[in-house]
């Protein structure tokens, strides 16, 4: 995590021609889209992304990151929600189509030996990298809580997964639609409460991941989150991704996205 | 196939005293010191690997967000975050040892002292093997692009340069000016070996959501695709203003767009902005300028500079 | 739908003494005198229709070919051909005898004398309700964009300008400049009562089939998307450098552009190569407006002007 | 004709929204497709074009230039050489896709009462414009000659449509695969001696198309031209599309595509 590369080797990233196998609406304006990547799928791990090529026609000249959600076999799944010109051109990209992509890319989740019990905080399309994460901790024997939010139940992403894997697992929509009403956050409050917990991960929106660090360290949990910055080049060239911490400035793209939350100069970051 | 292209077209060019393997360098700042791409590009078929900006102290660049995606373009306002001079020889240069392409460093200051020093510093630096002066950058305060604007500042810090090394000195113009074949003619009068161009045209970006300028700076560079007939008109007529040779660059992405830059007088050119977008585009376009050649009978890829028909 | 809009947002903007019904205008040599945009656009709801540029004399323009496509623009080297100011006369301001929208027309001149002339013919004529000066079209060999490049002469055509008429004043800006802020005062200084910009950036683009330039007068003016952060960067440096009102322009396809213009200060905007592309520009950017102001509770469209929050 | 829109009122182009039908390759580097557009297929005339907007995410932003080969009710064809990023674009378009067009566009071709017998000289995609012209001189009762050129017989375009309403029909291909070995301009000449003709019709490079009126003055043929140039607007404001003739520029969108061959200054014009 933050610079410690050396805990995470992992395979040198590398540009990969990939087909669409599927790509299907699960909520409203979010999409899973399942691609052919068989050297990606053989070798990413939780919380790395790749850098994809939508199109090589479009206007829209850089790259989009996405993490990926899961592996299966010779394929990833990328979950996105569509907000701009890049991923209204995912949308609509249709089985057999071929696009190409860089990965795998960052530095991931960090799971420390012996941990026993971790919370996993999503809000909305948070909930995309915590997928392959929350399987793997539970592939190890880990203990999985997962605390997910949405505005409304129809928008709780990867619910299925989730509720397959966790131990337990509870709601928060802005409707109360599903579960409790209100933030994640306060969910995540009275787990932190609860539950005797190792570590807490997240991924969401940026001002929800700072209050749950908050509310991680004063519980006196470690916290890692999953940060997003604008990337243009996604292997570490650019700089265009900074993130400050208490060790200097960081880039997302190949020191993160996941950082320890306790080394981020939160009064600093960008809000995106 | 490629085998057969590297054999039949002289893929070489002189800048100078230079003389490279390849007219396919890379440009300043999208290519950090070639590391974060050795994993996609075989580094010593490059003709050359230009640097990141290096300046003598450490500079943190500007607040984040840094690039805003434009209409076939993008807006960077890094703001050349660098760690230095001294960094740079430890990390950078020591890295670079075991590779075989010439190091062009991309030098930046805020005052003359400033570029000088840099040089000064990296004179007794073995690996290094030519300096590109940036007099250009929009995306910093004072120095950058405010030398590269004017005639007389231009030729103040390439003659200060010129008197700091023997090495091959390349000038890296700016785009934001009314007359470039005026400041380029300075700066080849004060002693520069080549000339870069173009650096990025100050642009600007708003999001409608927020009211907010997309990059924290509010100004940054503009790069890509977009620049490319800027950028050829001026390397054409930089190239009919000087005798030194020219090295073309803005928002080449192919093969076809190097041979534009190549007909319209660069002696060789540089991928920036596309190695973002593949971060192959430089082999890409190396490989491809062969087979252009080799498609219409030219021997010397050299031959293509400046070939224009008008 | 519409008229909701229309009833709640109130569309109209002053540009010094003329009050427009729309911030939305077409850019000269883009929309010709209205009369082939009639089967698209109601005319009457433009906030105001700016002309080919018209010269003393019939000019030819350059020969073809004159336009060329690049990444996200294209290049034009049109060259001003009009028929001339008597001719614009007899058959364009007759036409647009029958069509109630304001009529702003872009002077162009190779001398102070000519552009001088061509006020002097128009201001009998009870059509024209403004005029835009042209000293920056990168397209034509002496005058054109030589005035706009350097704040004395730019000064000049418009003093003598000036004395011509008492009707509105736009000047018109060119981009290829190092200090565009610097022209923007001294036009505003000569008396103009407006500036619009930005004309063309001049580029080039070379035909690797053939090695040839692809424009026949092998430089041109670049246009559309791929400007629009240069020509965001110009209006907002103008904007902060001048009194009078500004009138955005480059690239812009659609309300979101529009907004981004008059955020960084433009009073009114005018839609060029858009309408190439799709005849209804000027209509949907209107109305897009419309909407993007009512989705926020904006009551009057000139509150965007200058709303930019840095 | 040149100028003489008096002849040809047509009605007012428009801005259509259309949906490929269908897409084919119908030769090596050619495509037809057909259109959804029921306003053009009911108002354009022989000779006319449209200016089609092949995608909307494209960098390319420009419209293209296409004559209308065939109408057949609602729908209109289309035969496209691929060349570039539009035609390359316009090839992948497949069934369902919506795309726009304004149309009809220009200045088609005059068929001056009385006329009984008219040539169509055609080389390569020359062939598209003469399609609906060939057709509707059929339809009138004029006996229609055709010499339809290209490389090789498999790029003789719009073969079958010729040979159904041509009297004659004669082809000329380079390499002597069908018909006569070498240029359709020698056909010409041959069939200007044999035939008592009217009328030239002719489309094709714009070198052949020289040759083609050349011959027609000189047996005293009157001859029509249809021109490519390059378009911005299509509708006649840009002034790109300039054409020399006696008369002075004439625009070849709206004052052609299709001009007298009698009036063009041919010395001074572009070959594109
Ligand atoms: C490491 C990482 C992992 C991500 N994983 C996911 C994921 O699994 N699912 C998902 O839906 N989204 C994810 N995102 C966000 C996703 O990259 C953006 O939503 C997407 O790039 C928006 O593209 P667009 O063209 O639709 O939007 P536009 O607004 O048109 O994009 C314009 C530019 O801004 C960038 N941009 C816009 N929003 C963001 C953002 N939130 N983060 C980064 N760049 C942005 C785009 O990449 C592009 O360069 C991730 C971002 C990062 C950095
Ligand atoms: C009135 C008219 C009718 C035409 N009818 C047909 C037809 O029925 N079938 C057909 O295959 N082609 C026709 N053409 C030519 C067709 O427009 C071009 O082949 C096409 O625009 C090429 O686009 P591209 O994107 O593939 O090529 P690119 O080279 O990528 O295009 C770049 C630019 O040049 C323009 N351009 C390139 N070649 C031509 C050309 N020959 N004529 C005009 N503009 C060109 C494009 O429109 C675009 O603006 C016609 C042209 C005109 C003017
Ligand atoms: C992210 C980024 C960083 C850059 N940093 C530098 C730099 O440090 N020094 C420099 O001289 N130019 C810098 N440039 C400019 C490029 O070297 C190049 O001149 C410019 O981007 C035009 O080429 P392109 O369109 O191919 O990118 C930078 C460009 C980008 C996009
Ligand atoms: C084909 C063409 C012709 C033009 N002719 C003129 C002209 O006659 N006078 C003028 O002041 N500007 C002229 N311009 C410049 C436009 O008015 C406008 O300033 C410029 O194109 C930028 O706006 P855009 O990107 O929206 O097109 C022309 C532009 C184009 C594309
Ligand atoms: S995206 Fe380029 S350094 Fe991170
Ligand atoms: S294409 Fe614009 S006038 Fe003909």
């Amino acid at each position: 995590m933050g610079g410690c590369a050396c805990s995470q080797p992992g395979v040198p990233p590398a540009l990969e021609n990939v087909e669409v196998v599927a790509n299907d609406r699960v909520a409203s304006g979010v999409g899973l889209v399942v691609l052919h990547a068989p050297r990606t799928a053989a070798t990413v791990r939780p919380g790395q992304f790749v850098h994809l090529r939508i199109s090589r026609e479009s206007a829209a000249l850089l790259r989009r990151p996405f993490s990926v959600h899961r592996v299966r076999g010779e394929r990833i799944e990328i979950l996105y929600q569509v907000l701009g010109t890049g991923t209204r051109l995912l949308a609509e990209r249709g089985a057999g189509e071929e696009m190409d992509l860089i990965g795998p890319l960052g530095h991931g989740w960090e799971i420390p030996p012996g941990i026993t019990h971790a919370l996993l905080v999503a809000g909305g399309l948070g909930a995309a990298p915590l997928g392959m994460l929350a399987e793997e901790l539970a592939a190890r024997g880990v203990a999985v809580t997962v605390a997910l939010g949405a505005p409304t139940e129809e928008r709780l992403i990867a619910r299925d997964l989730f509720e397959t894997v966790a131990r337990r697992f509870e709601t928060a929509t802005d409707d109360g639609s599903c579960g409790v009403e209100g933030f994640v956050t306060g969910v995540c409050e009275s787990l932190l409460a609860d539950e005797a917990l190792d570590l807490v991960y997240t991924c969401g929106p940026e001002q929800m991941q700072r209050i749950v660090a908050a509310q991680a360290a004063e519980a006196g949990v470690s916290c890692q989150v999953s940060l997003e910055r604008l990337m243009a080049c996604g292997i570490g060239a650019c700089l265009s991704c900074v993130v400050r911490t208490n060790e200097g400035q960081k880039r997302a793209c190949v020191d993160g996205p996941v950082f320890d939350a306790a080394t981020l100069l939160w009064d600093r970051s960008e809000i995106l | 196939m490629r085998e057969g292209v590297t054999h039949t077209v002289d893929m070489s060019v002189k800048l100078g005293n230079l003389i490279l393997r390849s007219p396919v360098l890379t440009a300043s700042g999208t290519f950090a010191s070639g590391r974060e791409f050795a994993d996609f590009v075989d580094l010593e078929r490059l003709g050359g690997l230009v640097t990141k900006g290096v300046s003598l102290e450490p500079w943190e660049g500007n607040p984040a967000p840094r690039i805003a995606e434009t209409p076939s373009g993008m807006l960077n306002s890094i703001g050349l975050q660098n760690p230095g001079v001294e960094a740079f020889c430890k990390k950078d240069l020591a890295w670079l040892a075991g590779v075989d392409v010439p190091v062009i460093v991309n030098v930046s200051g805020h005052t003359v002292a400033e570029y000088v020093g840099v040089i000064e510093r990296l004179e007794s630096e073995p690996r290094v093997d030519g300096y590109e002066v940036n007099i250009s950058c929009p995306n910093v305060d004072s120095g950058g692009m405010a030398f590269g604007t004017a005639c007389v500042p231009a030729g103040e810090v390439t003659r200060a340069c010129r008197a700091a090394t023997r090495r091959p000195l390349i000038v890296k113009l700016s785009p934001n000016v009314t007359d470039v074949a005026e400041i380029a003619r300075a700066v080849a009068g004060a002693g520069a070996d080549a000339i870069s161009l173009i650096n990025t045209l100050l642009g600007m970006a708003i999001d409608t959501g927020t009211f907010r300028p997309r990059l924290a700076r509010v100004v940054g560079g503009l790069s890509g695709p977009a620049i490319k007939p800027v950028a050829l008109r001026m390397v054409w007529q930089v190239a009919h203003a000087v005798d030194v040779p020219v090295i073309g660059m803005g928002g080449i992405m192919d093969a076809e767009d190097a041979a534009e830059f190549m007909l319209a007088g660069a002696s060789a050119i540089s991928i920036g902005t596309a190695n973002f977008v593949d971060p192959t585009t430089s082999m890409r376009v190396s490989d491809g300028l062969a087979e252009f050649c080799r498609a219409r009978g030219i021997r010397r890829v050299s031959e293509l500079t400046g070939a224009l028909r008008t």
